[in-house]
């Protein structure tokens, strides 16, 4: 085959005149992956679509890719049809969306194959093997909604390299995976590369960027910031943007309130206590016997793989869902106390109202004044203006920001932070979880974070609930 | 992400550019045949007075959509059966729409037993086919009362406002949003204010320009079947069908009413919002 | 791929549309040649002779001992003769010489016999007013023995009712199951409650008639009528409103046939009435009438506008009367007369009351409606308030019953059975009528009625007859507003189409094909 | 370990199969129950005397005196506690023996049978059409949304719903039958007669049926599995006929199965104008004449219908998408 590299002349795109990505030359070899780096919004997913042809049509494209020796130009998007699940394939985002929920997960990586047909029996078997292969031979005849995060990842995986692409195009593939996940999808996306095939991925995720190494491409508002070898740029940045970025893992961090922590009193009555509590819908177990105290002033994280029932685990100590067995108790300060601030901030306002009306509900209810509302923006980094725009039209970071100093209002002995930045990148994620954490160490408040992340639950928490896959969970005090 | 955000804006401002257009006509369309409800009756000679030596006579400048076939003026015919149209299809909704938004709502709210109980009526309901209700309860009226075709067509309709309502109430109550009102303490003034009404405004809107439409078509569908309402009253249905045998001779008669009914169904359509055509 | 699946589908469409219209075009556009197609306003729910035997008699399946003429004299039917003896208590009728049922068994006296006796039992048939003794097969005739006098009992033996089925027709508890009737026709299939087909039966004991296949087809639309018989999916078609009529008439292939029916549509007054029981007031209810002006706006046709009771086609009871006239202003007098006048608003009262009136039409007969309506607009016009109420023509006995009628109008049929003496003597009994006269008793009109069914002589029955009609005509304890014309549209592919007034049978077996 | 999750799934699958029998069987016991019930008691305060009206059906109103309606009341015992005749009802019932029609004295279950085989074969051929018309109306429309064939669409949408079915029965009768003279008005029979009342049924249920058809292969196409499989490398007509269909038809058929429950109550107009004898003409002529068991049977058979459709819609909704969320909102 020719395939063996792949080059991009001048990329560019544009909604209008307004370029959304503009990307000079880039070059992936055979053994050589190219991952490309950067927060949301800085064009690095519409590059990958516009390489693939499938980016929307009000979009603009210029500029041309070479694979081995055959030219294309970017704008005509259906030229490249012809090479889609062949010679070009791409592993989209949010694998679980990416599968037919009405069809069985054999035939939608049997269609994949090359020349397949309805009926196809060997795809089918093709199919089989490279389900087996990737230890899922048993998730052949399941339908998607019975897999995890995971194997959906995996599933989805063996449907796009079926048809024998070389070049493979991988959108952020970290979204939503927990660590152990992560791990074994780059184990995939290397042997990818081992097998010679061409390899770009698109990632906020930097630990992901730094096990698949090659060359790394780090972008920021449309535009290439910093290029090179990936041991380089993530180790000893150039720039001041990548430096910040790589500053912005929850594992680098260094804040004041980090040093807080042992300031809880170990001995004081718990806010919320559970005791033996387990909860299962049907006939399948969450959680089991789990019992836990938590004191003013604590910091817990729950952790886990996806889909272990973390957050099912801490509403129910909110008692926002009902246990099957055990109880949870609260101490007498807890009442309208407890706070939660929630994965998408997005639902969790009324979204048609604007948010200054739904804020003056809240400040009218626990007598806060505009003054304490002002202050409390301005602690978080955000005017009070911003106030008087709806929902939709704040960013995910702002908007929580937003929600941390609404769950401040009523002064709030316990937080519960239910993955509150895991859809946001490196840098909005830093500056969001410090806002929320200067607030609970300003307040001497109780703190539940659940998230899939171990690093940040590191860094932000000195306790820890690690729920398993045998739905039992593991208790690990202060460090 | 930021590609299919892109995609669906741009389509949204696309449609709802020609949308708030068509929805400024058919409002404009509804005013008018409001407007000729409201002053027609009242200008108009009396919709029931016969001139059997002049039936079916033609158009003409004093009498511009002529004559039926007892000699009666179409025109305030037609002024009297749009009234009687309008009215009763708005008390309709309105009933069905109190009766079921009320019963959605508490069933939403209040799950349980509560919930059980409204779904189990509401379930019964669908299963008797409406067109017995309305056989039914115009039958026991007897005489072709309008409160009986009221009453029938509401009972009818209730069940789809209580169903709607119940499930968008079901999924607004369950949302991050109300649950975070609640651990706020807002209240249920707050629920319902910020959450629950915003939320079911448009889609009630919808609902009742829908049961508008529904409503007026099925009088006249009942008036073509001879249930409902007696003669000499002005009903569209009943001017549709009677007219209907003299489709070649007078088509004026014809006409003049499936214009009204036409255009107010279509105006009452045009007046749903963008996102929810159904 | 994208073309070839649009051109798949756009193509697909058209052709399915084009498959089913084609196939069923071609249905439609040919009339078959030996079918003659009737079409009919009434639906057939029952095959008992009592509730919906009318058809089958119609169509030939089925036939009475005695059937009418044209001029709805009595003429032989299953009978070919008969006598009576002892002042009428005794009826002989002589059966038809080689009559079979349609099974190909033979129609004896005793199957005669047994039918006449399922009739005899049934309320609804007018034999069971009969006074019946017993009835008893002969060697080639049947006898009835009665308990009193009865001198029309032949008329009575016409109406459909009395039809006579074979013995197989019924079931062990005596219900019918099949009509084995003995006519020229043989019924081939019947779907309750719209169609009919019947064929030719070899074995009929006449000459074959020319049309060898029937169907009837019940079409409760006028309208749909109307387009039936202008676009050839009919042959014959009864009961065709106005509108459908002009339609008829102006389309090639097809005409109009009509004859007046002994049929007059009227008000029923409660007589008893604290309003209608004055005189007086049915009088001006009367004048306020303009007939001429309905009958040619609702009925098209300004003869058919009611000058007295009976209409002119039953000359014997159509004496020569001052015709009933529209008059608003003598009605207005007599009303304030009678103490009603006019208040604010014109509105008749009397010591404050209102003059406004129920009355109950039925939608059988689309003519009744409508009439209702100009009634009312009519009457308004005096400043008498109507209220209309269509509901379902049961409420007139049912009211009548209980007393809470006041006005009903209704369409009375005089010739059920071929002699209208039977009719009269029932609508003008004095005790009241269901579908007569309502607290009303005149002893004139007693006791020519009495006299007729004594079976009084020419002259004198003459006299007699005017007497009930004249007394009716003053008093007035039926209005009479309209007589009836019953009409077909017939197409020119049928020769010899002749409507029979009284609609005993529709004559099949005189069509021809047109050539 | 090969057949593990699978058999879960089945496990599952069945479960919710029986759950939604079970459901159902309840459902249809209860409106059974209900409607009878209901049905006697309100025909039985309906106004007017019953026997009369029985009467008058039976033998035609010329027919009807005093003495017919006392006859009909004492021969079926109308005069009896309204307990004790429904009572009768009931036993009856429990033994599937529906009665004869007091109007007609025919078995009630072959008079009502005849009449929803005629519903029945109106209603089914009329969702053919509109569903082969208006889900090739919707896929070509949503190939572009806001395209030509799309806003022609939406049009015919608006035009067909403005429409109440008798007029455009009317409309149909006046141009296929009286002007070009190439169907039947009326009729039962050939199949030629089934043509313009399924045409009239099925022509305003197309335009929704494309419009529905329409929003969820819009949605549908734009979700990402429908793009995932695009650069799987399958081919547009295989994603649609594969992905694309199947998926739209989780929406599209709880959506049939309320438009069908409409369609059969709305047959009656359609039997009316074209003399089509069905359920809803039994119905109507059931309350004219006062004829309870008939009434009770077809209201009966209709009420089980929507049971059935439900039925029907829930298990197809469970075969089209096993996901199990799904079943909540199609009840």
């Amino acid at each position: 085959m020719t395939d063996n590299s792949l080059a991009v002349h001048r990329a560019v795109v544009r909604h209008g005149a307004t370029p959304l990505a503009d990307v000079a030359d880039l070059r992936i070899d055979t053994g050589r992956p190219l991952t490309i780096v950067g927060e949301s919004g800085s064009g690095k997913s519409l590059l990958a679509h516009a390489l693939m042809g499938t980016l929307p049509p009000e979009l603009a494209v210029e500029g041309s890719m070479t694979i081995g020796s055959t030219r294309f130009d970017l704008a005509d998007r259906s030229g490249r049809r012809h090479l889609w699940g062949r010679r070009l394939a791409m592993l989209p985002q949010e694998p679980a969306l990416a599968l037919d929920p009405t069809m069985l997960v054999r035939g939608q990586v049997a269609e994949g194959a090359p020349g397949w047909r309805p009926g196809d029996v060997a795809a089918l078997r093709l199919a089989h093997e490279k389900l087996d292969h990737l230890g899922l031979a048993h998730a052949g005849s399941a339908y998607p909604h019975t897999l995890s995060g995971g194997m959906a990842q995996r599933v989805a995986y063996a449907a796009a390299t079926i048809g024998g692409a070389r070049l493979l195009i991988v959108d952020e593939p970290s979204k939503g995976l927990d660590p152990g996940s992560l791990d074994r999808l780059a184990d995939l996306l290397a042997a990818h590369v081992a097998d010679g095939g061409l390899l770009l991925t698109i990632t906020h995720d930097l630990r992901l960027a730094r096990r698949l190494g090659g060359d790394v491409l780090v972008m920021r508002d449309a535009s290439v910031v910093e290029a090179g070898p990936a041991e380089r740029v993530l180790t000893t940045p150039s720039t001041d943007y990548t430096k910040r970025l790589l500053a912005a893992e929850p594992s680098r961090w260094s804040f004041p309130w980090m040093a807080n922590a042992a300031a809880a009193d170990p001995t004081a009555e718990p806010l919320v206590a559970a005791h033996g509590i387990t909860k299962s819908y049907g006939d399948t177990a969450v959680f089991q016997d789990v019992s836990l105290e938590i004191r003013p002033g604590e910091r817990w994280a729950l952790t886990g793989p996806s889909g272990v029932g973390k957050t099912t685990l801490g509403n129910a100590l909110l008692r926002l869902t009902s246990v099957d067995r055990g109880t949870v108790g609260y101490g007498d300060v807890t009442r309208g106390r407890l706070q939660k601030l929630y994965q998408d901030p997005a639902l969790s306002f009324p979204g048609r109202v604007p948010l200054e009306r739904a804020m003056r509900d809240v400040m009218r209810r626990h007598g806060a004044d505009e003054a304490r509302v002002r202050s409390l923006l301005g602690e978080v980094g955000l005017p009070l203006e911003i106030l008087s725009r709806r929902p939709d039209q704040v960013s995910g970071g702002e908007l929580q920001r937003i929600a941390i100093v609404r769950a401040m209002l009523p002064r709030p002995v316990l937080i519960f932070a239910d993955e509150a930045t895991s859809r946001l990148d490196l840098l909005t994620q830093e500056t969001t979880m410090d806002s929320l954490m200067t607030e609970v160490a300003g307040s001497g408040c109780a703190l539940l974070l659940v998230t899939h992340d171990p690093d940040l639950a590191t860094a932000v928490t000195d306790h820890q609930v690690r729920l398993g896959q045998d739905r039992s969970a593991l208790l690990e005090p202060a460090v | 992400m930021t590609t299919s955000l892109l995609d669906v804006a741009a389509t949204v401002a696309g449609r709802s550019r020609r949308s708030t257009l068509a929805r400024r006509a058919a409002a404009l369309g509804l005013v008018a045949l409001v407007m000729f409800a409201i002053v027609g009756p009242l200008v108009l000679s009396d919709p029931a007075a016969q001139d059997l030596s002049r039936f079916l006579e033609a158009p003409t400048l004093a009498e511009p959509l002529g004559r039926d076939d007892y000699g009666r003026s179409v025109l305030a015919r037609l002024a009297h059966a749009t009234r009687l149209s309008l009215v009763l299809a708005a008390l309709c909704v309105a009933t069905a729409l109190v009766l079921g938004c009320v019963a959605g709502i508490a069933s939403a709210w209040f799950g349980g037993w509560v919930d059980a109980v409204m779904r189990a009526v509401s379930e019964a309901f669908v299963a008797i086919p409406a067109l017995l209700v309305v056989l039914l309860v115009s039958a026991l009226a007897s005489g072709g009362s309008l409160w009986a075709l009221y009453l029938g067509l509401a009972l009818a309709q209730w069940v789809e406002y209580f169903r709607v309502v119940r499930a968008r109430s079901g999924l607004v109550l369950g949302s991050p949003a109300v649950e975070a009102a609640r651990l706020l303490e807002l209240g249920p003034v707050h629920i319902v204010r910020r959450h629950l009404w915003p939320d079911l405004r448009s889609l009630l809107t919808t609902l009742a320009s829908l049961g508008m439409v529904t409503s007026i078509l099925a009088m006249s569908t009942l008036g073509f079947v001879k249930v409902g309402l007696q003669p000499p009253r002005a009903e569209l249905g009943l001017m549709i069908t009677d007219s209907f045998a003299f489709y070649d001779v007078a088509p004026w008669m014809s006409i003049a009413p499936i214009a009204v009914l036409f255009l107010l169904t279509i105006c009452f359509l045009g007046l749903r919002t963008s996102e929810e055509n159904r | 791929m994208r073309t070839l699946l649009r051109a798949r589908a756009l193509a697909a469409l058209p052709a399915i549309v084009l498959a089913v219209t084609g196939c069923a075009g071609a249905s439609a556009r040919t009339s078959p040649t030996d079918t003659l197609r009737i079409v009919g306003p009434f639906e057939v729910h029952s095959l008992e002779p009592a509730a919906d035997g009318e058809v089958f008699t119609r169509l030939q399946v089925t036939e009475t001992l005695v059937t009418s003429d044209l001029d709805g004299e009595l003429a032989p039917g299953l009978a070919t003769q008969w006598s009576s003896s002892s002042e009428n208590t005794e009826w002989e009728f002589e059966l038809v010489e080689g009559a079979t049922f349609h099974d190909g068994t033979p129609v004896t006296p005793e199957s005669v016999v047994a039918a006449l006796e399922k009739a005899a039992a049934e309320t609804a048939s007018p034999l069971a007013e009969v006074p019946i003794d017993q009835i008893r097969p002969e060697e080639s005739s049947v006898a009835f023995e009665l308990t009193q006098p009865y001198l029309t009992l032949p008329a009575v033996l016409t109406h459909y009712s009395t039809v006579i089925l074979a013995p197989a027709s019924y079931d062990d508890q005596g219900r019918v199951t099949e009509i084995i009737g003995t006519g020229p026709y043989a019924v081939k299939s019947v779907e309750l409650p719209a169609s009919i087909q019947t064929a030719r039966f070899d074995g009929w004991r006449g000459a074959a008639p020319a049309i060898e296949n029937v169907t009837f087809q019940s079409v409760g639309r006028a309208e749909s009528r109307a387009l039936m018989a202008v676009s050839d999916q009919a042959d014959v078609v009864f009961g065709l409103e106005p509108a459908g009529r002009q339609r008829v008439e102006a389309t090639d292939g097809v005409g109009m046939e009509s004859s007046l029916q002994p049929r007059t549509i009227l008000l029923k007054v409660n007589a008893a009435h604290p309003v209608l029981g004055d005189v007086r007031v049915r009088r001006a209810l009367s004048l306020a009438l303009d007939r001429e002006a309905m009958a040619n706006a609702v009925l098209r046709e300004k003869e058919l506008a009611a000058t007295q009771l009976l209409p002119p086609s039953l000359p014997a009871w159509h004496p020569d009367l001052e015709p009933l006239e529209h008059d608003q202003e003598a009605a207005r007098a007599l009303l304030a007369e009678a103490g009603w006048t006019p208040g604010a608003d014109g509105a008749l009262q009397r010591d404050g009351v209102p003059l406004t009136l129920n009355l109950v039409t039925y939608p059988d007969r689309a003519e009744l409606p409508a009439l209702a309506t100009a009634i009312q607009a009519a009457l308004a016009e005096i400043g008498v308030g109507i209220e209309v109420e269509v509901t379902n023509s049961s409420e007139v006995p049912a009211r009548q019953a209980d007393g809470s009628l006041e006005l009903a109008l209704i369409a009375r049929h005089f010739a059920l059975v071929s002699d209208p003496l039977v009719t009269v003597a029932d609508v003008f009994a004095p005790e009241g009528s269901d579908w007569g006269v309502m607290n009303w008793s005149d002893p004139a009109v007693d006791s020519a009625v009495n006299a007729l069914l004594q079976g009084a002589s020419d002259a004198e029955a003459e006299q007699h007859r005017a007497t009930i009609v004249r007394t009716a005509h003053e008093q007035l304890p039926l209005v009479p507003v309209a007589w009836y014309r019953m009409n077909a549209a017939v197409s020119e592919r049928v020769d010899g189409f002749v409507l029979d007034p009284l609609e005993t049978t529709w004559r099949i077996t005189d069509l021809q094909w047109a050539s | 370990m090969a057949d593990h999750r699978p058999a879960v799934g089945v496990v599952i699958r069945r479960s919710a199969l029986v759950g939604v029998l079970a459901r159902r069987g309840v459902q249809a016991a209860g409106v059974a129950v209900l409607v009878s019930v209901l049905c006697f008691l309100v025909v039985r305060s309906l106004p007017g005397d019953a026997a009369y009206r029985i009467a008058a059906g039976r033998y035609g109103y010329d027919l009807v005196d005093q003495e017919t309606a006392d006859s009909v009341r004492a021969e079926l015992g109308l005069d009896r506690p309204v307990w004790q005749q429904l009572g009768d009802w009931l036993l009856h019932l429990l033994r599937l023996d529906l009665g004869r029609s007091l109007v007609t004295s025919r078995p009630v279950a072959e008079e009502v049978g005849y009449y929803l085989l005629g519903t029945l074969q109106l209603a089914a051929v009329a969702l053919t059409f509109a569903v082969v018309l208006g889900g090739a109306a919707g896929v070509l429309a949503a190939r572009r949304p806001g395209g030509i064939v799309d806003r022609l669409a939406t049009a015919w949408v608006a035009g067909v719903r403005a429409v109440p079915p008798f007029l455009l029965g009317l409309l149909l009768v006046v141009v296929f039958s009286a002007q070009l003279g190439l169907l039947p008005a009326v009729g039962h029979g050939d199949a030629s007669s089934l043509v313009l009342p399924a045409l009239t049924l099925g022509t305003g249920l197309s335009g929704l049926v494309a419009r529905v058809t329409r929003d969820a292969v819009v949605e549908v196409r734009q979700s990402e599995y429908v793009r995932f499989a695009h650069t799987k490398g399958l081919p547009e007509r295989l994603v649609l006929l594969r992905h694309v269909l199947r998926n739209a038809a989780v929406v599209l058929v709880p959506y049939l199965g309320v438009q069908a429950v409409i369609l059969i109550e709305g047959v009656v107009v359609v039997e009316s104008l074209f003399a089509w004898p069905g359920l809803g003409h039994s119905l109507v002529h059931a309350v004219f004449w006062r004829d309870v068991p008939v009434l009770q049977a077809t209201a009966l058979v209709l009420a089980l219908l929507v049971v059935t459709i439900n039925t029907v819609v829930d298990l197809a909704v469970l075969w089209l998408d096993p996901r199990p969320r799904r079943l909540e909102a199609s009840a």
